[in-house]
């Protein structure tokens, strides 16, 4: 990994554990909501990061079908991984969640079930690649795969949508306390920036085991 | 106070601490497979 | 496009001749689904009024599950002497192969799925309160979101080492938006409609085969080309 | 001048790491008979597979007839190992199958006598031989009276009088102007026919010209090197 990459990669961790520290500590509790809001603060941006990286593997994977440029199944490779462990985290975190609230650790609320859904779609894609020893085919196949599966990402966005709207007390984003609302979006912007790293040092990490797969 | 369990705390601390595992795991594996193909010193 | 529609049609009718030729695999696809059923019956140590509340979602689980067994037979006639290739050489359109074969496997998946029906009605003795009629219309649609994207991932399966695990892997999870929609507009018709929302997810339903039906015949070029 | 039937610049093709076929440049014109010869392993099944754009090319370019590949697929046809039958369905079933979907011109009986197939048209294909198979392969690219057709090793599998049908098939399609291309290691039986010829070696094109190949220089190659053939691509 180049000095570069090493430097940014440092930064972008920095910022990230000083954002989650912030979402820890500064906030104020909300008076009727416990602490337990505070899990939003990492809740949040990772879903948001989680489908953007959805999105993006959606773009590479229409990039490499109408150029066939390999720089697009790097970048559909980074993503579909990042993506995946983006949605694990989610899901992980949505149980956690759970818990307190419904006194389980899964139930059917779709918001988790469409979650957990759309990662076993993009998981699926995955083992496909594992499988697949032809460059250009896994490269085709999976492009194709993802078009396919990015439909689970509205899909959840519209669970979450709806369900949030029906259960939530969630205070809509302009009520929110000011700190709070300075917290999430400190948090989002670090995940993001930390995506956008994992994403890149992914993709120079596939173009490097391309390289050495085709010996050149 | 909402939810079944009065004590919050326990709950942010087990979200945080997975987002830092699973996180971190990956940046550590990052960092270990791009050592691994000989990507170490390659300027890009 | 008039020459893709004739492909099509033609794919098609070699699709229901293989059916018909090889009916073993109709019955044997049949008699998987009827024994997921059974198995559900029993497992879910249910009785009574839950039994009733399950019947849906056991139907479709069990046809899905067959049809896992249906998909990856039809690809495997095509790949077996690359007649796939064959095909695409001819030349014959990708998307009529694609919906040619869908089709095939769509009708396959509505047969099984037709005589699923009774065969729940009397295993969970669910009296289909909603009308009789309706379920039966609802296993069309139900059939056809299953039939396309496991048409696309058994073609792409079957040329992937260790296809058997593939298949359900990749199918399962896509499937899922177009079963909620199938499994409640079933349990409609078992349990009864009250509110009348049978008519909402038939459209949810309707509306995810027109998006598997149209991306599926945009993306099959790209997996049959070598 | 009419544009070539096939023509390669820097031809390659590449399956994972290794170069089946690599920086093929030949042209093949219209009503040739080009004979295509090298150890196993040399590359090429995949050579006529990109010829009958089964295969598209990683490196460089390949053209029939003067266009692209793909939408010359009307009228080439490609025979190889795998003979791409429905076990299920009948030798009949096959060919009115491929002639009612690729809108061919030919007549399904008549090749059916021409392979000599015609008293086993009814069963199913699993019950016949590799022989039988290869022999129905040979019918449905008649029925498709290609411009281009392209054998690789056209005589395996077949019996004596399978080759005598087979021989007397290359006769006609020379004669009728088609371009044929053969890859095949009976190398005597077809230099009579062959207009040009083309040696691969281990993915490279190490001959290519006119008139049939120098009887010493093919002997030697083809039984040189005995070492163990590398993988032929797929």
């Amino acid at each position: 990994m180049t000095l570069g990459m090493r430097v940014s990669g440092g930064v972008a961790v920095l910022l990230w554990v000083l954002g989650m520290a912030a979402g820890l500590t500064l906030a104020p509790p909300e008076e009727h909501m416990s602490d337990l809001v505070r899990i939003m603060f990492v809740h949040v941006p990772v879903a948001w990061a989680a489908m953007a990286t959805f999105t993006v593997a959606l773009v590479a994977s229409v990039g490499w079908l109408a150029t066939h440029r390999w720089g697009w199944d790097h970048l559909l490779d980074a993503s579909l991984e990042v993506g995946v462990l983006l949605g694990v985290l989610l899901s992980v975190q949505g149980s956690v969640w759970g818990y307190p609230t419904w006194g389980t650790w899964w139930t059917w609320d779709p918001r988790l079930t469409s979650v957990a859904v759309m990662v076993l779609s993009f998981l699926g894609i995955l083992a496909l690649r594992a499988f697949v020893d032809e460059p250009e085919k896994r490269a085709s196949w999976s492009a194709a795969a993802s078009i396919l599966a990015w439909g689970s990402v509205p899909f959840t966005y519209f669970c979450v949508k709806v369900m949030n709207s029906l259960h939530q007390k969630q205070t809509p984003w302009g009520a929110m306390h000011p700190d709070m609302l300075k917290a999430l979006l400190l948090n989002t912007a670090t995940i993001t920036l930390l995506t956008v790293w994992m994403l890149m040092a992914r993709y120079q990490l596939a173009r490097t085991e391309l390289r050495r797969e085709l010996g050149t | 106070m909402m939810g079944v369990v009065t004590e919050p705390w326990p709950f942010v601390w087990s979200a945080y601490g997975a987002t830092v595992v699973l996180i971190g795991g990956y940046l550590v594996s990052l960092w270990v497979r791009s050592r691994s193909t000989g990507g170490g010193d390659e300027q890009a | 496009m008039k020459e893709v529609v004739r492909q099509c049609s033609l794919v098609v009718r070699k699709e229901l001749l293989h059916l018909w030729r090889g009916k073993a695999r109709l019955v044997a696809t049949g008699a998987f689904a009827f024994a997921n059923l059974v198995v559900f019956s029993f497992a879910g140590g249910l009785h009574g009024e839950a039994m009733r509340t399950n019947a849906a979602g056991f139907l479709w689980v069990g046809i899905l599950l067959a049809s896992t067994l249906a998909l990856g037979e039809s690809f495997r006639v095509e790949v077996q002497n690359q007649a796939l290739e064959a095909m695409v050489l001819l030349p014959v359109h990708p998307a009529a192969i694609f919906y040619g074969k869908a089709i095939g496997n769509f009708v396959l998946l509505s047969l099984v799925g037709a005589v699923m029906v009774p065969c729940s009605i009397v295993l969970f003795d669910a009296v289909p309160v909603g009308g009789l009629g309706r379920l039966f219309l609802t296993i069309p649609f139900g059939a056809a979101a299953i039939s396309a994207p496991g048409t696309m991932h058994a073609a792409l399966s079957c040329r992937a080492r260790s296809r058997d695990v593939l298949l359900p892997l990749l199918l399962f999870p896509l499937v899922v938006p177009g079963l909620v929609a199938a499994v409640q507009a079933t349990q409609l018709c078992f349990l009864g409609d009250a509110m009348g929302e049978y008519g909402s997810w038939l459209t949810v339903l309707a509306a995810y085969c027109v998006v598997q039906w149209g991306l599926g015949g945009l993306l099959f070029s790209h997996i049959v080309e070598e | 001048m009419a544009p070539p039937a096939i023509a390669t610049a820097g031809a390659g093709r590449r399956f994972i790491g290794r170069w089946a076929v690599r920086g093929v440049t030949l042209a093949v014109p219209q009503g040739a008979f080009l004979l295509v010869y090298g150890p196993n392993g040399a590359g090429k099944t995949t050579l006529l597979r990109l010829m009958g754009s089964a295969l598209a090319p990683n490196e460089g370019t390949v053209s029939l007839f003067g266009g692209e590949a793909a939408p010359a697929r009307s009228r080439v046809a490609l025979l190889t190992h795998a003979d791409g039958h429905y076990d299920e369905l009948s030798g009949r079933e096959n060919l009115e199958q491929a002639k009612a979907l690729g809108g061919l011109r030919g007549s399904v009986d008549e090749v059916l006598v021409r392979v000599g197939l015609h008293l086993r048209a009814r069963d199913p294909v699993r019950q016949y031989s590799a022989g039988m198979r290869k022999r129905l392969a040979f019918a449905r690219l008649l029925l498709k009276e290609p411009e281009l057709a392209l054998f690789d090793e056209p005589y395996a599998a077949l019996d004596e009088e399978g080759h005598t049908v087979v021989d007397a098939l290359f006769q006609e399609l020379h004669a009728r102007g088609t371009t044929v291309v053969v890859s095949t290691h009976q190398v005597a039986r077809v230099s009579a026919l062959c207009t040009h010829h083309a040696e691969l070696c281990a993915g490279q094109l190490v001959a290519f010209g006119p008139g049939a190949p120098a009887r010493s220089r093919q002997g030697v190659r083809a039984a040189g090197s005995l070492g163990e053939p590398s993988a032929e691509g797929p």
